[in-house]
C-alpha cells in the first residue's frame, strides 16, 4: 500500500567500485514507484570500519538511517538494534537461498535480508597463460608456480610491474576470507566450528598460511600486506597482474573501457589446497536491515522489499556482476549472457564458508580480528604459522574463556 | 577643591606591611610632593588615596567624608599615569571622552565644551583626532593630563608623570604642570616623584617618605635648609650632605660641633643642647669653599677631582669617618688630585643631629 | 599592543599571598563579584564537556558497560581491571588490562612512537630554528614554508603520505630507488619493520615545524649581547653553541618537549587512517576506540581510556612542576 | 674557502628544510592535477593540468557540503569559545581571587586531555540529549580543546597588557564589563584573531570526535569525509580526488596561516599548546 | 698598552650611512668618552672598534697594525655592554673564566690568579659563586668589567655601562672606574655615554658625535669653555646655554655682540672678526647674575622661579627669541613670577658663533 506521505530515507552503504552508482540507479527507480526519497550515506570502502560505524549508530540510536547494508556475517552482532523482518518477508523468504536466510536469522529473528551474495573468484589473465603455454591451477601450487614463472618472464622481459598474484592480505575483515579460504582449501577447518569450539589450531591450517607467506615479496608485492580489494584490482586492473583472488564485481569493471585487461581475463573458482584439499570460498554477500530507530520502519521495508527484489537484483547481477541471492536468477539467459561469472558462481555459492560469526555471536569481531591479525602477521614473516596458531588459540580461548 | 585627610592610613600586601601609620592633612588647593627612596611606598599611599587598593587600616577623608569603601570613581579624583596608560585604540578626543560618556550625568555638549576647554589649555587642540601612537611622549603626557582635567577632579593625583620622558621635555612638561597647578589653583594635587628637582620645583609642600613612614612635610626651601633628621638631610641635595660624627657642646647661647681631629665650629644661630653629647654635624658640599690662605674647617688630600664645568666636585680626605668630604665649587678650579687644600664652611649653612639622627634646629 | 613574541607560558612561581584586607571597598568587591561572573560561563562548559564526561567514562571503567546497552551498565568493580577467572578445574587465569599482552603492546607500541618521534622532532626542530634563527636572505620565505606542514590536517597529511608511500605508485619508492637507497619496492605501511617508522615520518614531518617554532621563540629570547659577549672573548662558534646557546634555550626546548610527547601519547587520527588495524602501530588511544566502539567492550575501552588519562595527567603534572609555571597571575 | 663552504652548506640546509617543509603538499597538488592512467606514472613535475578531479568532488557527492559542515562547526565554535574566553580571561589575569591558581591549573590540565578519555562519556551524553549526529554535537564536543587553548593564551596575553590602561580606566569609572569590551577587547584584537586563527584550525582538523558523533554524509565534516572518500569511481582508490580534496581544504588554511604568520608564532608560543 | 687610530672610518648599514669618515687617534693610556644625541653613532663607532660590525671604509689601526679585518680577539680589545651581557647560567667564576679557557698559553693557575686579582680589585670575591641574576645591578656591571679586566686587553671598550644603575648607584660605580683607569694606567678606554656628568668627570678627552661625524675633541672644560660650534655648546652644560641671535662687530681688538634692542655687550677676550656679520651670542645660566641696580645686560619679567635649594632658576623673558632666557643663581633668591628684573652676563663667558654656527674663539 502507497502511504499517504511520501518519507524520506537514509541508507547505509560501503562503497566499494560501482555499489554508489548502481543503488543511485536503483534508488531513482524506488522513488519514482513510491514517492519516498532516499539518500545514500557513503561508508568507508573497509567493511571492519564500516561495522565499527554501524555499532556505533545504533548505540547512539541514531534515527537519521533507516536501511543498513549489512555484511553477511554482522547479523549476529547488531540483531539487537534491528527490525524483525519476519512477517515483512514471509512471503518473499522461500525465492532466496535457504543458507543465506539462515545466515541471516538470529534467534529466529530475521535480521537483514539478501540484497546479493558473494563468493570469491580467481582471476587469471587469459593472454599470459596462453603466451606461456600454462593451464589455468587447479591448486595453489600450481598457482605460485605458474604465476613465479610468468611474472620472472615478465619482467626479464620488461614489464618491472608485473606481479604473479594479488589478494587481500591487510589486516581487516577481508583477510579473514582469504586466510578462512587457505585454511579450509587445505582442510583446516573454519576457525570456530559451529559448537563454537576453537579448531583452528590444526597442522593443515598451519601448512595453509606457511604456504600463502611464501608468495609474499615473491609471487605478490610486499605491499600486499596493506591490500584490500580495491587496491588489489588496481594492481589487476593496471594489467599488473597475473592472478587476483577478488569477487566478482571486479569483473565487469576489469571489462570496463579504461581497463588495460579489457577482454584479457576470466574466473575461475579458487584453488585448491595440498593433499586432497578442494577449492574452498567465502561466503561474502550484502544484506539489508532495518534500523530499530527509524522512523520510518514502513517505508523502509518497503525500500528493502525493493532492493532485494527479483527485478532489482537481476539488474545487479547485469550490471555489477552482484550475485543474486533468488536462484532462479543464475538460470536467467539475459544475465549468462551479459556476465558469465553470475551464471557459473550457483555452485561456487553452495559450498561456499560461512565464518563462524554465528557460533562467536557478539564476539565474532575479536575472533575475526584475531585471526586477521595472526595471518599478517605470519604473512609478514613475524613468527611461524605454527607458533601463530598456537598463540591465536590461546587468545581466542582468553576471548571465549566459559563460551561465547 | 578638597581636602585630604590620612589618618593612620595603613596598608599591607599579605603579611608585608608597606605603609605604617601615616597621618597627613591636606589642604585645599595644595600641591604636595611624595618623595622617597625607591620602595618607600610612595604609589602605594597614592594609590590608595586614588582608591585603586584597599586600606588595610586607618582612616581616609576627602571633603570631610571617610571614603575607605568608595571607588575611585565616587572619591571625585583622577590621575595621571608614569605610561600615561592612554586608552591606545582611541584617538586622542575619545581618551579624553571616555570617563565622561560613562558618568551619564554629563551632557553631549557639556561634554564637547570641557574636552575643547581641556585641550586649549593643553595646546593639544591640533591632535584630538590622532591616535595616541602617533603622538610624542610629551603630547601623550599631555594627553593624559588632558583626560584627567576634564572630570573636574576634587583631587588630581600624578604618579611619576615625567619619568618616561628625555631630559629636555620633562624640564618642559615640568613647568606646565607648575602652570596648571596656578590655573586650577583650588583643585588638590598629589604628586610622586623621585626627581629632586620636580619635587623642589612643583611643590608647596613635600612628604618624604621612608620605609613606609613620613620622614618630614615641609616646605622644599624647609627641607633643604631645615632637615629633620640625617634621613631627609642626606636624602634632599646632590652630592648628599657630608654627615660627620662629633660632639656636640653648648657655646654660650649657641653651640658647637667638635669633630674629632678637627677644631670646633661653632654655629651662627643659636642652638639649645645639653653639654657633651654625641651627634652628627651636617654641611652640604655646596656650602664649602676651598680657603685660600690655607687655613679653614677641613684639611685633606685631594682624593678625586670631578670637573663638570660649572662647577668642581674636590673628594677630600680628611681623615674622619670612612668617605671622602665632598665639596662642590663653582667654577673650575686649580686643584688636582693629591693636592692638600683646605675648606672653610659657611657657618649659617651648619647642621647638627642627635645621637637618634633627629636635627637640633635654631631655638 | 605590548610585546606579542614573548616564549612558552610564563614561568618563575608567584605564589601570592591572598590578599585580605581589613576593609574591602566597592571596588574590590564589584571586581571579585565580575570574576565569579565571568568565569562562571566557562567553567559550566568546561564541567559539562570535560569533567563530567571524564567522570563517566572513570564510572563506565568499572561496570560492564556494552554498546548496545549503556543504560543497562552495572558496577563490577575493578574486573576490567584485574580478574582472576577460575575454570572450575583447578586452573585458572587472569583477566584484565593489566594482564592484556596486547594492550601492553599497545602501551609499548605509545611509548616507543613518542619517544622516537620527538626525540627526532626535537633534534630536527632545533635545527630548523638555529637556521631560521640566522639572518640570511629568504628567511621569511622559509618561515612561511615552514608552517605549511602544521597548517595541512593530519587526515589529510596521512592521506598524502599514504599516497607517497603507495608500495606500487608511490613516490618515495621511486625516489629512494632512483637514488640506489633501495633496491625494490617498500611497502611502507604493510611493512612491520617499517610501519612504525612510516607514521614516525609523517608525524615527524607535520610536527617538527611546531617544535622548530618554539624552540625558536626561546633562541629570540636569549639576549643578543652574549653572544657579541663570546664573541669578544673570541669563543669558537661550535662551543658557543654547546655551553651557551644550549643551556639557555632549555627550558624552552624542554616545554615543547613536554607538550609534543603529551600529544603524542594521545595520537589517534593519523595511525587510524595510514596504518588501520596494525598491530604494529596500535596506540593506547587505537586500542581504546577499538574496544570502544568496534568490539563490545564499551567498559573495557573505557578502562584502557582512563589508564591513559592518568597516564597523561600525571605527565602534566610533572611538567606544571617542571617549567614552574606562574599560575598566579599577574593581575591585581 | 672555509666560508665559502659553509655558505654552501648552510644554503643546503635551508634548501633541505624548504624541500622537506613543501614537497608532500606540492606533490598532492600534482597528484590532483592528473587524471586517469597519469595518476600511477610517478611525475616530480607537472605533466597535465586537468581540473577533472577537482570537479568530481566538487559536484559528485556531498563535499561542498562537508565543507560547509566543517566551517559551520569551527567558526562557531570559535566564536563562543572567545567569547567565553575573553571574560574568563580578563577574571584570570586581573582579578586575584581565592582559588584562581588551582583554576588555571584545572584549565591546563584539560587542554592535555587526551580526547579518548572523553570520548566514552561524552558519547553517553549526546546520545542521551539527541544530539547525536548533528553539528550540536561537534560544536558541543569541540569545546574540550578550543576552550581551554583560549582561555590559556588569552590569559597570557591580557597578562601583559598595561596595568595602567586597567587603572586609568577604573578611575574614570568604568566598571570590569566594560573594561573587557571597552577596553581590552579592541586591544585583544591581534590576540583574538591569533587564538581564534589556532582554535579554527583545530576545530578544522579534528577527527576523532566527528567519525564518532557523526554519521551522515551531509552532516560530516572534512577530515571524515576526506578519511572515508573512496569508491564512487571506475579507479579503485580514487588519489586523484583524495587529493584533490585535501588540497581544497588546505589551501584556504595554508593561505590563513601563511597571512597570519607572525601572529600565528607568537600565539603558538604563547599557549605553548596543541600541534 | 695601545694606541688606536682612525682614519676616515665609514659605516654604512645597506644604504643608510651612519657614519660619515671619522678621524680619531687615541693615545695609548687615554680615557676617551664618545657623547652625543641618541642615534648618533657612538655605539656603532664603539663596535666597529671592537670588531663588532664590518668598517665599510676606511682605515683601523690599533697599535700601529691595521686590523680592519681582525677578529675581535685578535685586536685585544675588551667590552662591557650597557646590559652587561653575562652568562645567565653561569657562576661570576665562570663568567671570567669562560673567556679565559680558550687561550693555550693561560695556564689553569694563571687563570685562577687573574680572576682572583680581578675580583679583588672589584670587591666581588664574596660572590664568585653566585649567578648574575642573585646580584644587584651595580654588582653585575662589576662582573662585567670583571670579566674584562682578566683579559687584559689592550684597549678597553665600554657602551653605556652605567645606565641600567640607579642615581647613586651610577656615581659609585663612575668613581670606581675612575679608579680603575688609574690603576690600568697603561690600558686605552673608549667609554660611550650619554650622560654629561660621567663625560665630564671621567674623560681625558671627549669625542663629542652629531649625526655620524666628529663636532668637536678635547678636554672636558675645553668643550664646556670652548666649544667649537653651536651644537656642541648647546650639548654640553645644564641648563643648556642661552643662544641669541645677534649682529658681531669688531670693538678694537675685541669683539662686541649687539643683539637686538639690547646694549651691545664687549667680551672680554680679544676676538678677530670681520665687521657687520650676523651671528649669535651664547651665554651660559650659571655666567649670569642678578644685577642689584636694577640696571643690566638683560632686562625683563621673570616667567618662572623653579628653587632648587642650593640654586634658583629663573625664566625670564627679555623680548627676544621664542624661548625665555635661564640664568642660574646660587642659592634662594627673593625673586617671584612676574617681577622685573635685570641680569648681567660675564664678560669672560660670553661666546660667539657666527652665521654657519661655527665658534669665534679669543684670537
Ligand atoms: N601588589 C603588591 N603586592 C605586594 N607587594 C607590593 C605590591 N605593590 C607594591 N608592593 C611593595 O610595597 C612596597 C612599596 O611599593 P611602592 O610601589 O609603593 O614603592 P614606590 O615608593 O612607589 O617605589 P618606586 O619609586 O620604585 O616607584 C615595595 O616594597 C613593594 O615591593
Ligand atoms: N644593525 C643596524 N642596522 C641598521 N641600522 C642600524 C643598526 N645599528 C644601528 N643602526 C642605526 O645607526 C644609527 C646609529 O646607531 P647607534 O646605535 O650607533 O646610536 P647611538 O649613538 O649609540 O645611540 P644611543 O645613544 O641611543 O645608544 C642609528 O640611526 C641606528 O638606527
Ligand atoms: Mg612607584
Ligand atoms: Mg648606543
Amino acid at each position: 500500500a502507497q502511504p499517504a506521505l511520501s518519507a524520506e530515507l537514509s541508507i547505509a552503504l560501503g562503497s566499494i567500485g560501482q555499489d554508489v552508482a548502481e543503488m543511485r540507479q536503483q534508488l531513482s527507480k524506488f522513488t519514482e514507484e513510491t514517492g519516498h526519497t532516499v539518500n545514500i550515506v557513503e561508508m568507508p570502502a573497509s567493511s571492519t570500519d564500516q561495522f565499527g560505524q554501524y555499532r556505533l549508530w545504533l548505540a547512539a540510536q541514531n534515527a537519521d538511517i533507516d536501511v543498513y547494508r549489512t555484511d553477511v556475517i554482522w547479523a549476529p552482532q547488531l540483531a539487537a538494534n534491528l527490525v524483525d523482518l519476519t512477517e515483512a518477508m514471509a512471503d518473499r523468504v522461500g525465492e532466496h537461498l535457504p543458507s543465506v536466510i539462515q545466515s541471516q536469522t538470529v534467534d529466529g529473528k530475521l535480521v537483514a535480508f539478501p540484497m546479493y551474495t558473494d563468493a570469491p573468484a580467481l582471476y587469471y589473465r587469459t593472454d599470459l597463460l596462453e603466451k606461456y603455454g600454462k593451464a589455468v591451477p587447479q591448486t595453489w601450487e600450481e598457482l605460485q608456480a605458474t604465476a613465479q614463472e610468468i611474472q620472472d618472464a615478465e619482467r626479464k622481459a620488461g614489464n618491472s610491474q608485473m606481479n604473479g598474484f594479488v589478494f587481500q592480505g591487510a589486516p581487516y575483515e577481508g583477510l579473514t576470507c582469504d586466510g578462512l579460504e587457505w585454511v579450509a582449501s587445505h582442510g583446516g577447518g573454519t576457525i570456530v566450528d559451529e559448537n563454537g569450539e576453537i579448531t583452528i589450531n590444526n597442522e593443515k591450517a598451519a601448512a595453509a598460511l606457511d604456504q600463502a607467506k611464501g608468495w609474499v615479496g615473491t609471487i605478490a608485492p610486499a605491499g600486499v600486506l596493506s591490500y584490500k580489494e580495491e587496491e588489489a584490482r588496481g594492481v589487476w586492473q593496471t594489467g599488473n597482474a597475473v592472478f587476483m583472488r577478488n569477487w566478482p564485481y571486479a569483473y565487469p569493471l576489469g571489462n570496463g573501457e579504461d581497463s588495460a585487461v579489457k577482454g584479457k581475463f576470466d574466473v575461475a573458482p579458487l584453488p585448491a589446497g595440498a593433499d586432497g584439499g578442494q577449492s574452498a570460498a567465502c561466503l561474502g554477500g550484502w544484506n539489508l536491515a532495518v534500523s530499530q530507530f527509524s522512523e520510518n520502519q514502513d517505508a523502509a521495508i518497503e525500500l528493502v522489499k525493493f532492493l532485494s527484489s527479483e527485478q532489482s537484483q537481476k539488474e545487479r547481477a547485469l550490471m555489477t556482476a552482484r550475485l543474486p541471492t533468488i536462484a532462479s536468477l543464475y538460470d536467467d539467459p539475459e544475465i549468462a549472457k551479459a556476465q558469465p561469472i553470475v551464471a557459473e558462481w550457483d555452485t561456487v555459492i553452495e559450498t561456499a564458508i560461512p565464518r563462524p560469526s554465528a557460533a562467536t555471536k557478539g564476539q565474532y569481531n575479536e575472533v575475526s580480528k584475531e585471526f586477521w591479525t595472526t595471518v599478517n602477521e605470519t604473512l609478514s614473516g613475524r613468527g611461524t604459522a605454527a607458533d601463530n596458531l598456537d598463540q591465536l588459540e590461546k587468545r581466542l580461548r582468553r576471548l571465549k574463556r566459559s563460551g561465547w | 577643591m578638597a581636602s585630604v585627610k590620612l589618618t593612620k592610613v595603613e596598608k599591607a600586601f599579605g603579611a608585608v606591611k608597606v605603609l605604617h601609620g601615616i597621618d597627613l592633612q591636606i589642604e585645599e588647593g595644595e600641591f604636595i610632593v611624595f618623595v622617597g627612596p625607591s620602595g618607600c611606598g610612595k604609589s602605594t599611599l597614592l594609590r590608595l588615596i586614588a582608591g585603586l587598593e584597599d586600606i588595610t587600616g586607618g582612616t581616609l577623608e576627602i571633603d570631610g567624608r571617610t571614603v575607605n569603601d568608595k571607588s575611585p570613581k565616587e572619591r571625585g579624583i583622577a590621575m595621571v599615569f608614569q605610561s600615561y596608560a592612554l586608552y591606545p585604540h582611541m584617538t586622542v578626543y575619545e581618551n579624553m571622552a571616555f570617563g565622561l560618556k560613562l558618568d551619564k550625568g554629563t551632557g553631549k555638549d557639556e561634554r564637547e565644551a570641557r574636552i575643547r576647554e581641556a585641550a586649549r589649555i593643553l595646546q593639544i587642540e591640533d591632535y584630538l583626532d590622532r591616535l595616541p601612537k602617533a603622538l610624542s611622549g610629551g603630547q601623550r603626557q599631555r594627553v593624559a593630563i588632558g583626560r584627567a582635567i576634564t572630570r573636574k577632579p576634587k583631587v588630581f593625583l600624578f604618579d611619576e608623570p615625567l619619568s618616561n620622558l628625555d631630559a629636555a621635555l620633562r624640564v618642559q612638561t615640568r613647568i606646565e604642570i607648575a602652570g596648571l597647578h596656578e590655573k586650577m589653583s583650588d583643585t588638590t594635587m598629589i604628586y610622586v616623584t623621585h626627581d629632586q628637582v620636580e619635587a623642589m620645583t612643583l611643590a608647596d609642600r613635600i612628604v618624604v617618605l621612608n620605609k613606609g613612614r613620613v620622614e618630614q612635610v615641609g616646605s622644599p626651601i624647609d627641607l633643604y635648609e631645615r632637615p629633620d633628621n640625617l634621613f631627609v638631610a642626606r636624602f634632599i641635595g646632590s652630592p648628599a650632605m657630608n654627615i660627620l660624627p662629633a660632639r656636640i657642646e653648648p657655646d654660650g647661647e649657641r653651640a658647637s660641633a667638635r669633630v674629632e681631629g678637627l677644631a670646633p665650629l661653632t654655629l651662627a644661630a643659636p642652638r639649645r643642647v645639653a653639654a657633651g653629647g654625641t651627634g652628627y654635624l651636617g654641611v652640604r658640599p655646596e656650602d664649602l669653599s676651598l680657603s685660600q690662605d690655607g687655613t679653614g674647617d677641613f684639611r685633606g688630600k685631594v682624593s678625586l677631582v670631578e670637573r663638570l664645568g660649572e662647577v668642581t666636585l674636590l673628594y677630600v680626605d680628611i681623615g674622619v669617618g670612612e668617605e671622602p668630604l665632598v665639596a662642590k665649587i663653582p667654577g673650575s678650579v686649580p686643584v688636582r688630585r693629591d693636592d692638600e687644600i683646605a675648606l672653610t664652611a659657611r657657618r649659617e649653612a651648619l647642621h647638627l643631629f642627635d645621637a637618634q639622627g633627629d636635627a637640633v634646629h635654631p631655638a | 599592543m605590548s610585546n606579542l613574541s614573548m616564549g612558552a607560558p610564563p614561568t618563575e612561581k608567584a605564589i601570592e599571598a591572598q590578599e585580605r584586607p581589613a576593609t574591602r571597598s566597592n571596588l574590590s568587591r564589584e571586581r571579585l563579584r565580575s570574576a565569579w561572573l565571568f568565569l562562571t560561563p566557562m567553567i559550566l562548559v568546561l564541567a559539562l564537556v570535560a569533567g563530567w564526561p571524564l567522570i563517566q567514562t572513570i564510572y563506565y571503567s568499572f561496570t560492564d558497560a556494552s554498546l548496545t546497552d549503556i543504560d543497562g551498565a552495572e558496577w563490577i568493580g575493578i574486573r576490567n581491571y584485574w580478574e582472576y577467572v577460575d575454570y572450575g578445574d583447578g586452573e585458572g587465569e587472569y583477566f584484565g588490562l593489566f594482564f592484556d599482552d596486547q594492550w601492553w603492546n599497545a602501551v609499548w607500541n605509545t611509548v616507543y612512537y613518542t619517544v622516537i618521534s620527538v626525540s627526532i622532532e626535537t633534534v630536527l626542530g632545533l635545527v630548523f630554528a638555529l637556521v631560521l634563527n640566522a639572518e640570511f636572505r629568504g628567511r621569511s620565505i622559509v618561515r612561511a614554508a615552514v608552517l605549511i606542514p602544521w597548517a595541512i590536517p593530519t587526515i589529510v597529511s596521512a592521506k598524502m603520505w599514504a599516497w607517497m608511500m603507495n608500495d606500487q605508485f608511490g613516490i618515495l619508492n621511486d625516489m629512494l630507488m632512483t637514488v640506489g637507497l633501495i633496491s625494490s619496492p617498500v611497502a611502507w605501511t604493510a611493512n612491520p619493520e617499517t610501519a612504525m617508522w612510516a607514521v614516525i615520518m609523517v608525524d615527524v614531518w607535520k610536527t617538527t615545524p611546531f617544535m622548530a617554532l618554539l624552540i625558536l621563540a626561546g633562541l629570540q629570547m636569549v639576549p643578543g649581547d652574549v653572544y657579541e659577549a663570546a664573541k669578544i672573548d673570541g669563543i669558537h662558534p661550535v662551543k658557543v653553541f654547546w655551553k651557551v646557546t644550549l643551556p639557555l634555550i632549555r627550558p624552552a626546548i624542554l616545554v615543547a618537549v613536554i607538550f609534543r610527547a603529551l600529544d603524542a601519547l594521545r595520537i589517534f587520527d593519523l595511525i587510524y587512517v595510514l596504518t588501520p588495524n596494525n598491530t604494529d602501530t596500535k596506540t593506547m588511544s587505537v586500542f581504546a576506540q577499538e574496544n570502544l566502539f568496534q568490539f563490545d567492550k564499551f567498559a573495557y575501552g573505557s578502562a584502557a581510556s582512563t589508564f591513559l588519562f592518568l597516564v597523561i595527567a600525571m605527565i602534566t603534572l610533572l611538567y606544571i612542576k617542571i617549567a614552574r609555571l606562574d599560575l598566579g597571575g599577574r593581575g591585581r | 674557502m672555509v666560508a665559502i663552504a659553509k655558505r654552501t652548506g648552510f644554503y643546503a640546509l635551508v634548501a633541505f628544510i624548504l624541500v622537506f617543509s613543501v614537497f608532500p603538499f606540492y606533490y598532492a597538488i600534482l597528484t590532483s592535477l592528473e587524471s586517469g592512467t597519469a595518476l600511477f606514472d610517478v611525475n616530480y613535475l607537472p605533466t597535465e593540468f586537468s581540473l577533472a578531479n577537482y570537479r568530481d568532488v566538487l559536484t559528485n557527492g556531498v563535499f561542498p557540503l562537508n565543507i560547509l559542515n566543517s566551517v559551520i562547526v569551527a567558526v562557531t565554535v570559535v566564536v563562543i569559545s572567545l567569547f567565553l574566553a575573553v571574560t574568563a580571561a580578563y577574571a584570570l589575569s586581573r582579578i586575584s581571587f581565592r582559588g584562581r591558581g588551582l583554576l588555571l591549573l584545572t584549565i591546563l590540565a584539560v587542554s592535555m586531555f587526551p580526547q579518548i578519555a572523553v570520548l566514552a562519556g561524552l558519547f553517553e551524553m549526546i546520545r542521551s540529549v539527541g544530539l547525536y549526529n548533528s553539528l550540536f554535537s561537534l560544536i558541543f564536543a569541540y569545546m574540550i580543546f578550543t576552550l581551554p587553548f583560549t582561555v590559556w593564551v588569552l590569559t597570557t596575553f591580557m597578562r601583559d597588557l598595561p596595568v595602567e590602561i586597567e587603572e586609568a580606566a577604573i578611575v574614570d569609572g568604568a566598571s570590569p564589563f566594560v573594561i573587557v569590551t571597552k577596553i581590552f577587547l579592541p586591544l585583544m584584537w591581534p590576540a583574538m584573531v591569533t587564538t581564534g586563527l589556532l582554535a579554527f584550525i583545530a576545530a578544522w582538523n579534528e577527527f576523532l570526535f566527528a567519525l564518532t558523533f557523526v554519521s551522515n554524509n551531509d552532516t560530516r565534516t572534512v577530515p571524515v569525509a576526506i578519511a572515508l572518500l573512496s569508491g564512487a569511481s571506475e579507479q579503485e582508490i580514487p588519489w586523484g580526488t583524495i587529493m584533490a580534496a585535501s588540497v581544497i581544504v588546505t589551501v584556504p588554511l595554508i593561505v590563513l596561516v601563511l597571512v597570519f604568520q607572525r601572529k600565528i608564532v607568537s600565539g603558538l608560543t604563547a599557549g605553548g599548546v596543541k600541534g
